[in-house]
This record gives structure tokens, C-alpha cells and sequence, in this order.
């Protein structure tokens, strides 16, 4: 019986896995990886109550921009770590904990 | 002329202002304070006599007094009543007494003009003389026991100067300390005496303690268990047995012989040391009730043996005077101790005149033998002998002297002395307890003289032993202030000045009672009862001297006794003097046999008695238990470890250790201060600031994970509240 | 202000005026100095004098012509009260005498001699000030204020181990103080905070007898507890026994002249303190204390003796012989007779006259030898054979040693005698034993004469010279004073006795 | 019965991708692994009727943010620094057992109190109606620009800006040898 909260046990999964990966880890795109994984957890979560809850479409464009703003964060996100990797021929996150270069 | 404070204060005061005057001018003006002394004595002398002869020749009455008293103090303060008389108090023992003193003294400083004008410090030992002649004076008119504690103390202190005379001498600093500190002991008991006197009478007038005896105040009064009456007479008696060099105070006596001659004559031998058996006289109603005559005799008897074997061995001439004198001073107090008052008194003015003319004498000796090699004067008797022929005047002075000492009939010393030894074995057939100080004084006699008559062959006969000594002394030629001064003295150790009779017990009467029999007339046990009502004139007052026509005292040839009674004393008496003079005789005889017949040898009676002859030679170990033992022994460590417990022990450690508790606390509050208050209340609260510090620095460490952790949580509790 | 005679106020403010003057004048112009302080400490006896001459010897308590009280702060009722009466009469010539005697004695003191003089008249006035307060707030600022001055002179111009002897000085009578100020508060509240709770005259007269005071869960007799307050304050100074230990230390110390006015003066404001505040404001508590006042003054006599004799150093000897002459004091206070209290004041006179020739003598002698051992630490001979190389000196100093072991004639007899007569009727045993004492004193006086000054002299003592004028000029008076008072000494106990008597009278009602 | 397989499947997928990317040592792998999971989702998407949303998932992240991420590990790999200018041993990029142990304990309390939170729901368990399958591109098209065209707007900007600041960021500094 796929349920509300079949959803919900793996959106929480793959929040977990993304909150594992984002704490285990130290390399900064594998950190990414693990924002990914979350972020997709949330998204599936609006999707779900779009589903099951209150049946309107607000949650699929809620989804939608999470999305979006994964893409950026991506983007973003990995446009520094090339920057940081240029500066420093490092990905390690420990390696990132300066304000100052 | 009657007697006013004029008339009599001159006696002690022209010394004292001579002693005085004489303290300022004596360095530049040595002579002339010389003369100033010997005037004042003299001055003294002839006030003195003025007494004497009013109260000895006059029409007196026995119980005459001259009493005048000033105010030295007043205390007094509303309701209580504090005051401290002083006062003149003349009887006829004060007036005899003051007599021999003067007169003595009279002599002795004629003689020192002799005998220390080539002293260095002839001026200053007029000085002191003139000081001692006024205490002892001050002390015979002193009316009350503190005044005669003053001069007796100021007597001392001249001793104690006069000793130390020489002061260049080691020795002689010894001797002084010596002296003043067992004459100390006695004083102190003296006081304390007076004290428990004053406790009860509220004074120390002879006359309110004569008064105070009669009226039974001393009777079952007590200081420290013990009857008031002996407490307080034994105390006084110390300080006797102090002054008077009674055993077991005696130890002083030969050391004070570090002093000049003179001064041993006049103080040492003469009037000093007797003032102890004065005071004993003057208290005696006390000693009585306090039934201490017992011990008093025993003490005598005791001193006037045990001196007298110690003069045996003795070499050095001034030695054997100054055991001499200690025996004879024994046979004082066993006058006393025996109830033979007046003898005691008797003997104490003939002892007095003799043994300043042996001193004298001997000083005479002393002075003229003077070792060329040392350059000091020669003491000893071995090195004497022969001496007759060069100084004929001090031989006859002292043959005379010797003959009185050692109890010749006809001489003054047997009148007294057998009188006293007769006392003594009537008492010791009425009560045993007396038996040992009746033996011991006898046995003494014989000793006496014996020794004296050894000195004198030793000294005057036979052939000089030291001829070079001998050749070096000048002939002596009569010279007034060396030789006058011997010679009086040497005329008035005759019997016949003393007493009517031969022995002084009517033995055999020489002239009617009254006008030759004086001294037993005048010097009577005071009788307190006649005191009860008596009362003291003031200062001013003027005695009339038609007074002392107001009753004639009669000589009672039998004591007031019946005539049965009276022979039964007459009887012993007669006894005691026969064994008495049979007793010179022997000890005369025996001194001829060693000394000039030499036909017994002393060397074998050391060899036998080595023992006894090493402990006379160390004065019974008096000297070494005393000092030895007692001082060195006792006294010294305990000062020492008591010094070392003040501080070494009490000031280092319990005064001092308070700086270490006080170091213990403020190390202890510093501590805490520092931690808790200042480190963990001030610093703490910059600490937790610190920590804080470090907890957040942790946090912010740039490590993003943290971070996210950090979130993680915070968002788990943020629901976890929901 | 009642009272119109400042001659008090002279007699007090004169040495302050003294050190004003000296600090005017330039450091360098030593001899001005002395000159100043010697006129000023000149003056300062004749107002004494001046003072004694006028003098009513019928009166017991203040002398009324002489009384001065101003408001001093008046929020808490003290008044600047001065007043003189019999007890404190001869206190007060002793310290004029001794101050001037000691600034004569002063002379050869080189090092900072202003500091020095200008110290010296300020202990002075403090001592005065003492002498003269009848107020008890005043008394003790002055009784603390004394300590400054002595603070400094032993611990600039002392001895060789002067730093602990004068912290130990002021801490020793600091403690004192401090149980002192208690007892004063304590008063002051007793008193009722009103115009005369600090006035020692209002004060006195037994009125804390039936007081109770509870403190820590139980009652205590108010005036038992303050008097042993007070007791402790006052016994530090005399010093009675357990508290005596700062006294050898402060007088081997001493410069000269302020061991002679720490043993001739400051010793007698401790019993003065007895006489002045603690017998006539407690005297139930004094009578019920007398037993322990005189067994510790007991203590103090046969102590200090045996602890004098054992002494090498002159000083130390004498300090020793201090605290034994003061147990005579103490002696005589426990008697409350009159003769017993009369002696003791007497003794303080007298005690203070031959112990200041002591120490002037020793200080003679310092000035020549530079130590003063009888005994060296080595065993040798310290002196010997002073008598023949210092004639003079050994006069005078025969009359202080004979003065001070109470031979009869001079002044120290007739106290000790008054003393024990006092003391005998009450105290037989203690009388018995204390006259040990009277026998040690002579002992140790006597053995160290005799090891200084008998025999040869010895080859170090042959370079001293003998007293010169102005040495003989300040040890006369003393002789004199020794000697006349030992011969008639009613003149000071005709001033004192009224005073005295009204106050055994006092004690004789408990 | 094609909903169910395809959610089990799509599920499955998910969840395993999801757990891969936490267990595999390796960067590339865990990408991979990651695209996998995102496929996953997409299927659940599609379960679930979003079909816009199932299709858009694939375009942006299978499309391009993996690519992306694929050629961000390929820039920055090689030879890393095993300690740091301190001379600190790092942790290794991958992580080692303790950063582990703190993400598993962070991932268990944070499951529990979750899970506390999804018990409430699944108590409820609503049941809405099943989709009907239909097209929602219209529908999120049209709110897109009504109700939505702010965050429409807002988003844009910041594709626009994420775009222009990647591009900024990533370039070398200028005069900068690299």
C-alpha cells in the first residue's frame, strides 16, 4: 500500500544519507552531493502532500524552484570549489576554514 | 647642760658630714681630709663620753631613756594612717656602746694615719671610715629596727667598699662581693623580720615591741604556720647570724681580711660584726618568747668551736685573728642563747677592745715587715718569729690583748667570757639540750688559748725564721698615732675597768658592788612590762638631766633571788671559772710546749688528724659548698637554663612563634585569597568569560560540518520543544 | 574650658614646638640642633618645676587650677583634657628631668642628628601627653603615638640587630593597645555615648561594678572582663611576666638615651595606666584580681632577677633588672595599702632615676668600648680593672648599682620597703619569696661589678678615658636625686599621697 | 499495480543510490551512485503524477547537475595533500570511521525525532485521491505566471546570477598563472 508516508520514510532516507554525507565527509563536492540528497528529500516531500493532502499544484512549483535553486547552488557551489581548488589544490573542507586566504 | 637633739644627733652626724665634705675635697686635699675625719670621730667621742659618763657614773636609774622621735614620712590619708618615725633612742646599752665605738674608732683612725699614709688611697679610706663610724653610730641610737636596717645596710655597703679596697686585687673583689651577698642573706631575713614585726605592732620602735611582747600581741599570732613570735625572732637573728658571722654564714669573715688592717679592726673585729649580737640584745625579749634561745646557743656554741679549730691551722696572722674574731663572736651569741645577757653585751665591748688592739697590733706587725723582692707586706707567721725585739711596744700591746682573749684572770676577756661559759653550764645542769653549746664553749676556750698564744710565739718569740725579713725591719720607736692607740687599748683589757669582782660573778669581790660592778647594773634584760606605759618625747623635747636621778638601781649581789638560791649560782659559777682558768692555762701551756719548749711536735698532730687537718684548712669545705656547689653548682646553670628558656625557648618560640602562626594564617588566607577570591570569584568570572572563549572559538572554528551539526542539533531540540 | 593656667598646655605642646624648631633649622647645622632641643627640653623641666612649686599636696584628685578641657571631636564626646594630680606629678618631673638629661647624653649622636632630636622631643611629648590626658580617647592617641617616634629611633639608631627589636617593641605594645581600645569602646557604650564617656575621671569610681555583659552564649562580669583587658594593655608595658620578652631586645638595641627613657619613663606608663584608668574604673575588679597582679609581680621579681644573672651583655643585665625592679611595682599595686601603693609609686619614681643612671653609665662606657660583653662569647673578659682606669665613673656607678639593688640611703630602699611593707600582711609567702628577689638583686648588680671592675686592667680598657664635664653634668643630677630622695624622701610622697590615699580608699570600699 | 512497481522499483532505486553515495569510497562512484538516486526519484515523481516535475528533475539534475559535478571531481581531482600546512594529518576526503560515527549518530537522532514526527502522520495517514494521470504542465504553467510570477521572476534572477557568478568565481584570477 503506497502511502503518505512510504514518501516520507524515503524522503527521510535520503535525507539521512544526505546528512551522513555531509557530515562524514570531507571533500567539499561530495559535501555538495549530500546538499543535493536533502534538497530531493524536501522536494519529494511537497510532491507527496501535493499527493495525498491537499491535491493542488502549489507543491509541484514549490518542488520546482527547490529545483532551480539546486541548480544555482550547483552551479554556484561548484564554481568555488574550483575557484578554492585553483587557490589552494585542495578540495578538503578542513582546508576551508579561513575566512582569510 | 641637758639633752637636746644638739647634743646627741652630733655623734652620728659630725662623721657623716666629715664623710661628706671629705667625699668632695679628697683628692686634692688629702690631708686635710684626714684630719677632718679624725676631728669628727674625736667630736664624736667626746659627745659620746658626755652620754656615757652621765648615764655610767651619773646618778643614773636603769631604765632611763632618751627617746626623741621625728616624722621621716607621713602617708597618712583621711582615715588611714601611715607613718614612719625615726627616732634617737639612748638606754645604757646605747650609751656603752656608743662609748666603745667612738672611742674604738677614735683609736683606729689615730692609727691609720700611721698605717696607710703611704697608701695610695689614704684619703678615700678615710672616706669610708668616716661613713661606716657614722652608720654604726646612727645604728646604736637607732630607736626602731628599720633604722637600724638602714645603717646596717650602709655598714655593709662600707664593708663591702673597704674590702674591696684594693681593688686592683682580683681577690679582693671576690672578698667584697662575698661578703656584701652572705651578709645580704641575713639582711633579707632581717627585713622580712621586720615586716612580721610591723604586721603586729604597726611600728618597730624597740620600745612599741618591747611593749607589744608584754601585752601578749605576739601570742598565737602566725606567718606561714609557724608562731609569729619565732618567725619573726628568727628572721631577725638571720640577719645576726649574717652580720655576726655566725655558722653557717660565717664564710665572709676571713675574706674580709682583703682589706686594709685598720679597717678589719674597726669593722671586721670591733663594731661591725658585734652590731649583729646588739640587734640579737635589743630583740632578745622576742628571741625569748619565741623560744629560739635553744637554737641560739646551739649556733654560738656550734660558731665559737668550729672557728676556733679552723684558727689552729692558720698561717697568715690576720687569719687566725678573724677566726678569732668569729669564735668570740660565737661566744656572743651563745651569751645570748644561754640568757647571760649582759655577759653577752659584756663581752661584746671587751671583745671589741681587744680584738681591735690584736688587730691593730698585728696591722703594726704587718706594716713593718716589708718584703724587699715583692715589694709587699709580709702576713704570714712562718716567716715571723723573734719579733719582740724589734717591736717591743706592739709586743706588749698585744701580749695583753692575747691574754684577755685567751681567759687570764684579771683581763677583761676572762671577766666576760667565763661569765658567759658559766651561764652556760648552769643552764646545761638545769636543761640537757644545753650540754653540747656548754661543752663546745669550753672546748672552744681551750682552743682559743691555744691558738692566740701560737700566734704570738710564732709571731714575737723564738728566733726569726726569714733572717733577711728580720734584718730589713726597723726597730720600732714609739710613735703616738702607731703606738698610743695599741698601748690604750692594751690598759683597758684589764678586768678591773669591767667588773669589781675577779670573774664578774663574785668570785671575788674587789670593791663595793655598785660603783665597780656598772656593767651588770646598767646592762639588764629589758623588762617589757615596764614598757607598756611608756611614751616617746618629740624632737625638740629636752631631756633634764636632774631626771635621771629618779630612782637609784641598786646591785643585787643574788639576782633578785633568795640566798639559798643565789648560792647554788654562785656555786656554778665558781666551778665555771675555775675550769675556765684551769682551761687557759692548759691551752697556754700546750702552745709553749709546741711553740717554745718545742717539745711536742704539732707535725705529728697534723700527721695524725690529716683528715681534720685538710678540712680546716679548707674551712670545713664551706667555701666550696657554697660556692662551688650551691653558686656554681646550682645557681648559675639554673640562672643560665632560665635565661636560655626566656629566650631561647619562651621569647623564640612562644612570642616569636606567633609569627609563624600569624605566617600559617596569612599563608592560609593569602592562599585563599589568592584562590578563591581573587582567582576563582575575580579571575573566574574573566575565566568563564575565557572559557566561553574557548567553547565559542571551538565552534567557530570555519568547519562547516561543525556547523551543520551544530544546526542539526539545535533544530533536534528546536522540535524536540514543539 | 574651666581652668585658666595653660601651664599644662606648655608643658605638653613645649617638645612640639621643639621638633618645629628643629625642622627649621638646616640638617647640616648639627650643634643648633642640639643647642634647640637642649634649651627646649630646659625649658620643658622648669615649667615642670615651675608646676611642682605650685603645686596643692592637700588635694587628691586634679588639681583645679590646672584642669584645661576643650571639645576635641565633638561628635563623639572627646574632649582634649589635661590635669595633673599626685600620681601623675612625678611621673611628669621624672620625664622633664630625663629628656633633659638624655639630650645631654645625646650629644655624640652623629648619624642624622636632626631626625634624631626632632624624634626624641616628639616621644617627649607623647609621653607628656600621656602623663597629662584625663581623657581616655586622648590617653590613647597619645599612648599609640609614643610608639612612632620609638619605632624609629631603635630601628634607625639602634644596635645591630635594631629591625626586629623595634618591630617587636611595636607590635609587642601594639597587641596591648588593641585589647586597650576595646576596653575603651566598651566603656564608651557602658557610658552611654554621653558628654564624659570618654573622661577618665567620670569614668572611674567602680560604678561598672554590677555590669553584665553577654557574649557568646554566657554572662561576664563587665569590669572583671574589661579590667584584663586593660591589665594585658597595661602589663605589656611595665612588662609583667608573659609579656616581657620585648623589653631585652628593645633595650640592647636602644640607642643611650632611649634605653633610659624606655626604662625610666615608658616602663611607668603601664603602671600609671594601673593607677590612672584600670584600678580607679574597675577597683571591684582590681580587688578580685589582686591575687594574680601580685603572684605575676612575684614572678617578675624572682625572673627577672635569675634571668639578669645569667646575662654576658651589660644592657641586657639591666633591662633584666628592669623587669625585676617593675615586679616590685606590681607588688606593691597588688597590696592596695597605703604604704604598699605609695611605695609603688615611689618605686616608679626612684626605678626611673637609677635605671636612667644604669643605662646613661652603660652608654658612658658603649661610647669607649664599643661592646658590652662582661663576658665575650669567647669566654674572655669583656672589662676589668675599670675601677682603677675609670675612677669617676666608678663612683657614680657604685651609687646607680646601690641604688638600684635598694641600699638603704639611697632612693631605692625606701620603696622596696614600703612595698613590702604594704604587701606583708596580705601576702606573707609572696612577701617571703619576693625578698629573694631583694637578695638576687644584689647578686647579679654585685657579680657583674665585680667582673668588670675589680682586678687588673685589662689591656683593651687601658685606652679609656675617664667621664668628661658634660657626662658628669648629666649623671649629677641624678646622683643628687638618688641620694636626697634616698635620705628625706617626703617630697615626692607628700605630692603623691593624697592622690594615693583617696584612691586606696577607693579600693579599699570592694 | 504498474503505480506499485514503479514506486517499489523507483524506491528501491532511490534508496540504494541515496545509501551508495553515503558507503562508496569513491568520489566518481558516489556521483554515479547519486545519478541513480536522482533516476529514483524522478520514477517517484512520476508515482506521485508529477510528470512536470519527474521531467524537470531529469533535465536539470541528471542533465546537469551531475554532468556538472562529474566535471568538477574530473577539474579537481588527482594527488591531494594528506596533511595540511600545519602539518596535521587530515581526515581523509572521504571520511574515516569517526566522521562516520558523527554522521551516524547526527542521522540517528535526527531519524528519531523524525520519526516521532511521521508516527503523528501516519497515524492520520490521509488518503487523497489518486491521480488521474493528467498533464500538469499547463496547470504549474499558468500559475507559474499568476500566482507565482514573483519567485518566477525571483528564480530567474537567480539562475542568472548563479550562472554569472559561477562563471565569475571559477575563472582565474586575473594575472594569475593557473
Amino acid at each position: 500500500m503506497i502511502t503518505l508516508s512510504s514518501y516520507l520514510m524515503i524522503s527521510l532516507a535520503l535525507f539521512l544519507s544526505g546528512l551522513v554525507v555531509m557530515i562524514a565527509r570531507k571533500n567539499i563536492i561530495a559535501i555538495l552531493l549530500g546538499i543535493e540528497l536533502i534538497l530531493n528529500s524536501a522536494a519529494l516531500n511537497f510532491a507527496a502532500y501535493t499527493r495525498f493532502v491537499n491535491q493542488n499544484i502549489e507543491g509541484h512549483i514549490v518542488s520546482l524552484f527547490i529545483i532551480v535553486i539546486a541548480a544555482a547552488e550547483a552551479a554556484v557551489g561548484l564554481g568555488i570549489v574550483i575557484r578554492f581548488f585553483q587557490m589552494r589544490e585542495s578540495i578538503h573542507i578542513d582546508d576551508a576554514a579561513q575566512l582569510q586566504s | 647642760m641637758d639633752y637636746t637633739i644638739w647634743t646627741i644627733a652630733p655623734i652620728v652626724l659630725l662623721p657623716f658630714f666629715a664623710f661628706v665634705i671629705n667625699a668632695f675635697i679628697v683628692k686634692k686635699f688629702t690631708k686635710l681630709a684626714v684630719a677632718i675625719s679624725c676631728a669628727a670621730i674625736l667630736g664624736s667621742f667626746g659627745f659620746a663620753t658626755r652620754i656615757f659618763s652621765d648615764f655610767v657614773f651619773g646618778k643614773y636609774a636603769e631604765d632611763y631613756h632618751i627617746h626623741k622621735v621625728f616624722n621621716w614620712f607621713d602617708l597618712s590619708y583621711g582615715s588611714q594612717i601611715f607613718k614612719l618615725d625615726m627616732g634617737i633612742y639612748i638606754d645604757n646599752m646605747s650609751a656603752v656602746m656608743l662609748f666603745m665605738v667612738t672611742g674604738v674608732a677614735s683609736l683606729i683612725h689615730i692609727f691609720s694615719t700611721y698605717y696607710m699614709a703611704e697608701d695610695k688611697r689614704f684619703g678615700r679610706f678615710f672616706v669610708y671610715m668616716s661613713l661606716f663610724t657614722s652608720a654604726m653610730l646612727g645604728l646604736v641610737l637607732s630607736d626602731n629596727l628599720l633604722s637600724v636596717f638602714i645603717f646596717w645596710e650602709l655598714m655593709g655597703f662600707c664593708s663591702y667598699s673597704l674590702i674591696g679596697f684594693y681593688y686592683e686585687k682580683e681577690g679582693a673583689g671576690n672578698a667584697s662581693m662575698k661578703a656584701f651577698m652572705t651578709t645580704r642573706v641575713g639582711d633579707v631575713f632581717f627585713l622580712l623580720g621586720i615586716l612580721a614585726i610591723w604586721s603586729v605592732v604597726g611600728n618597730v620602735t624597740f620600745v612599741d615591741i618591747y611593749r607589744a611582747i608584754s601585752d601578749g600581741s605576739f601570742n598565737s599570732l602566725y606567718a606561714l604556720g609557724i608562731p609569729l613570735a619565732t618567725f619573726a625572732g628568727f628572721s631577725i637573728f638571720m640577719g645576726t647570724i649574717g652580720k655576726s658571722a655566725q655558722f653557717p654564714l660565717q664564710v665572709w669573715l676571713p675574706d674580709a681580711m682583703f682589706g686594709p688592717t685598720p679597717c678589719s679592726a674597726l669593722i671586721h673585729a670591733a663594731t661591725m660584726v658585734a652590731a649583729g649580737v646588739y640587734l640579737s640584745l635589743r630583740m632578745y625579749p622576742l628571741m625569748e618568747i619565741g623560744h629560739l634561745t635553744t637554737m641560739i646557743a646551739y649556733i654560738g656554741g656550734i660558731t665559737a668551736f668550729g672557728a676556733a679549730t679552723i684558727a689552729l691551722v692558720q698561717t697568715d696572722i690576720k687569719a687566725v685573728l678573724a677566726y678569732s674574731t668569729i669564735s668570740q663572736l660565737g661566744y656572743m651569741v651563745l651569751g645570748v642563747g644561754v640568757g647571760s645577757y649582759n655577759a653577752a653585751f659584756m663581752h661584746l665591748i671587751t671583745h671589741a677592745v681587744f680584738k681591735a688592739c690584736l688587730f691593730l697590733s698585728a696591722g703594726s706587725v704587718i706594716h713593718s715587715l716589708h718584703d724587699h723582692h715583692t715589694h709587699e707586706h709580709v702576713q704570714e707567721m712562718p716567716r715571723m718569729g723573734g719579733l719582740r725585739h724589734k717591736m717591743p711596744f706592739t709586743f706588749w700591746a698585744m701580749m695583753f690583748c692575747t691574754l684577755a682573749i685567751a681567759g687570764v684572770p684579771f683581763f677583761s676577756g676572762f671577766v666576760s667570757k667565763d661569765r658567759i661559759l658559766g651561764d652556760a653550764l648552769l643552764m646545761a645542769l638545769a636543761n640537757k639540750t644545753y650540754i653540747v653549746p656548754m661543752v663546745l664553749g669550753f672546748g672552744g676556750a681551750l682552743l682559743t688559748a691555744f691558738y692566740m698564744f701560737r700566734m704570738m710565739f710564732l709571731t714575737f718569740f723564738g728566733e726569726p725564721r726569714d733572717k733577711d725579713l728580720y734584718d730589713h725591719t726597723k726597730k720600732e720607736k714609739f710613735s703616738l698615732n702607731r703606738n698610743f692607740p695599741l698601748l690604750l687599748l692594751s690598759v683597758f683589757t684589764l678586768g678591773v675597768f669591767f667588773s669589781g669582782s675577779l670573774t664578774g660573778q663574785g668570785f671575788i669581790k674587789v670593791a663595793s658592788e655598785k660603783r665597780y660592778e656598772w656593767f651588770k647594773v646598767l646592762i639588764t634584760k629589758p623588762k617589757v612590762e615596764k614598757f607598756a606605759s611608756y611614751e616617746r618625747q618629740p624632737w625638740g623635747h629636752t631631756d633634764i638631766k636632774s631626771n635621771f636621778q629618779l630612782s637609784e638601781a641598786k646591785y643585787d649581789y643574788n639576782y633578785g633571788l633568795s640566798a639559798k638560791e643565789a648560792h647554788h649560782i654562785h656555786h656554778w659559777h665558781l666551778i665555771g671559772a675555775l675550769i675556765s682558768i684551769f682551761i687557759a692555762f692548759s691551752g697556754i701551756f700546750i702552745a709553749y710546749m709546741m711553740y717554745i719548749k718545742k717539745a711536742w711536735n704539732p707535725g705529728w698532730w697534723v700527721s695524725m688528724f690529716t683528715r681534720w687537718y685538710r678540712a680546716l684548712q679548707n674551712r670545713y669545705y664551706f667555701d666550696d659548698f657554697y660556692i662551688g656547689g650551691l653558686i656554681k653548682k646550682g645557681l648559675l646553670p639554673f640562672n643560665n637554663l632560665l635565661a636560655f628558656i626566656d629566650m631561647g625557648l619562651y621569647d623564640r618560640y612562644a612570642i616569636d612563634g606567633w609569627e609563624k602562626v600569624n605566617r600559617a594564617f596569612y599563608t592560609v588566607s593569602g592562599w585563599f585569597d589568592n584562590i578563591f577570591v581573587d582567582t576563582i570569584a575575580v579571575d573566574g568570572t574573566g575565566a568563564s568569560v575565557r572559557l566561553f572563549n574557548v567553547v565559542l572559538r571551538m565552534i567557530q572554528s570555519g568547519k562547516i560540518q561543525l556547523y551543520f551539526m551544530i544546526i542539526v542539533f539545535t533544530l533536534v531540540g528546536f522540535i524536540w520543544t514543539l | 574650658m574651666h581652668g585658666s593656667s595653660h601651664l599644662l598646655n606648655w608643658i605638653l605642646w613645649m617638645p612640639f614646638i621643639g621638633v618645629l624648631g628643629n625642622l627649621l633649622i638646616p640638617g647640616s647645622k648639627k650643634n643648633a640642633i642640639r643647642y634647640w632641643s637642649l634649651i627646649n627640653t630646659a625649658i620643658t623641666f622648669i615649667l615642670t618645676l615651675v608646676l611642682y612649686k605650685n603645686f596643692d599636696t592637700s588635694v587628691a584628685g586634679m588639681q583645679e587650677a590646672y584642669n584645661f578641657s576643650i571639645p576635641w571631636i565633638k561628635q563623639f564626646n572627646i574632649f582634649y583634657t589635661v590635669g595633673v594630680d599626685g600620681i601623675s606629678l612625678p611621673m611628669i618631673i621624672l620625664t622633664g628631668l630625663l629628656f633633659f638629661l638624655c639630650i645631654l647624653s645625646s650629644w655624640t649622636v652623629e648619624k642624622s642628628v636632626k631626625g634624631y632630636f626632632s624624634l626624641f622631643l616628639f616621644l617627649q611629648a607623647s609621653v607628656f601627653g600621656v602623663f597629662l590626658s584625663l581623657d581616655f580617647f586622648l590617653f590613647y592617641v597619645f599612648w599609640e603615638v609614643m610608639l612612632i617616634p620609638m619605632f624609629f629611633l631603635i630601628g634607625i639608631w639602634g644596635g645591630e640587630n635594631k629591625e626586629y627589636a623595634a618591630v617587636k617593641f611595636f607590635l609587642y605594645t601594639f597587641f596591648g593597645s588593641i585589647l586597650m581600645l576595646v576596653g575603651m569602646v566598651a566603656l564608651y557604650y557602658a557610658k552611654g555615648k554621653g558628654v564624659d564617656a570618654f573622661n577618665i575621671l567620670a569614668l572611674s569610681g567602680g560604678q561598672f561594678t554590677d555590669l553584665k555583659l553577654s557574649m557568646f552564649g554566657s554572662e561576664f562580669s563587665f569590669d572583671k572582663l574589661f579590667f584584663v583587658f586593660m591589665f594585658i594593655g597595661f602589663a605589656i608595658k611595665v612588662p609583667v611576666f608573659p609579656f616581657h620578652t620585648w623589653l631585652p631586645h628593645a633595650h640592647v638595641q636602644a640607642p643611650t638615651a632611649v634605653s633610659v627613657i624606655l626604662a625610666g619613663v615608658l616602663l611607668k606608663m603601664g603602671t600609671y595606666g594601673f593607677l590612672r584608668i584600670a584600678y580607679p574604673i574597675f577597683p571591684s575588679a582590681s580587688v578580685y584580681f589582686a591575687d594574680a597582679i601580685a603572684w605575676l609581680g612575684l614572678v617578675n621579681v624572682i625572673y627577672g632577677a635569675f634571668c639578669a644573672m645569667a646575662q654576658t651583655d651589660v644592657k641586657k643585665l639591666v633591662a633584666y633588672s628592669s623587669v625585676s625592679h617593675m615586679g616590685f611595682v606590681m607588688l606593691g599595686l597588688a597590696a592596695m595599702t597605703t604604704q604598699g601603693m605609695n611605695g609603688a609609686v615611689l618605686q616608679m619614681f626612684n626605678h626611673g632615676t637609677s635605671t636612667a643612671m644604669m643605662f646613661l653609665l652603660i652608654g658612658i662606657l658603649y661610647e669607649r668600648s664599643h661592646h658590652r660583653y662582661i663576658v665575650r662569647p669567647d669566654g674572655s673578659k669583656g672589662f676589668g680593672g675599670l675601677y682603677t682606669q675609670l675612677p669617676k665613673f666608678s663612683i657614680v656607678f657604685i651609687i646607680a648599682m646601690f641604688a638600684s639593688m635598694g641600699l638603704p640611703g639611697l632612693s631605692g630602699f625606701i620603696s622596696e620597703a614600703l612595698i613590702f611593707l604594704g604587701i606583708y600582711e596580705r601576702y606573707t609567702t609572696i612577701t617571703v619569696l619576693a625578698l629573694i628577689g631583694l637578695l638576687l638583686g644584689a647578686a647579679y648588680l654585685l657579680w657583674m661589678f665585680k667582673r668588670m671592675f675589680f682586678g687588673d686592667v685589662i689591656e683593651e680598657c687601658k685606652s679609656y678615658t675617664d667621664m668628661n664635664a658634660r657626662e658628669i653634668a648629666y649623671m649629677l643630677p641624678l646622683c643628687v636625686a638618688v641620694i636626697v630622695f634616698g635620705i628625706y624622701p617626703a617630697p615626692i610622697l607628700n605630692m603623691m599621697k593624697a592622690s594615693v590615699g583617696s584612691l586606696v580608699k577607693l579600693l579599699g570600699t570592694y | 499495480m504498474f503505480d506499485n512497481i514503479l514506486f517499489l522499483l523507483s524506491a528501491s532505486l532511490t534508496v540504494v543510490g541515496a545509501f551508495s553515495v553515503v558507503l562508496t569510497k569513491n568520489l566518481m562512484h558516489s556521483c554515479v551512485y547519486l545519478l541513480a538516486a536522482l533516476f529514483g526519484m524522478a520514477g517517484l515523481y512520476a508515482t506521485l503524477g508529477a510528470d512536470f516535475l519527474a521531467a524537470t528533475q531529469l533535465v536539470v539534475y541528471v542533465g546537469g547537475v551531475v554532468i556538472l559535478m562529474l566535471f568538477a571531481v574530473m577539474l579537481t581531482g588527482g594527488d591531494q595533500d594528506k596533511e595540511n600546512k600545519f602539518g596535521i594529518t587530515k581526515v581523509p576526503a572521504m571520511g574515516n570511521t569517526k566522521t562516520f560515527i558523527a554522521g551516524g549518530i547526527s542521522a540517528l537522532v535526527i531519524a528519531l525525532v523524525i520519526l516521532r514526527l511521521v508516527a503523528n502522520i501516519a497515524k492520520q495517514n490521509p488518503q487523497g485521491d489518486l491521480p488521474n494521470y493528467m498533464s500538469t504542465v499547463v496547470e504549474i504553467g499558468t500559475k507559474l505566471v499568476t500566482d507565482h510570477v514573483l519567485a518566477f521572476e525571483i528564480s530567474s534572477v537567480l539562475l542568472l546570477g548563479a550562472l554569472v557568478g559561477a562563471a565569475v568565481i571559477a575563472r582565474p584570477a586575473r594575472g594569475d598563472d593557473q
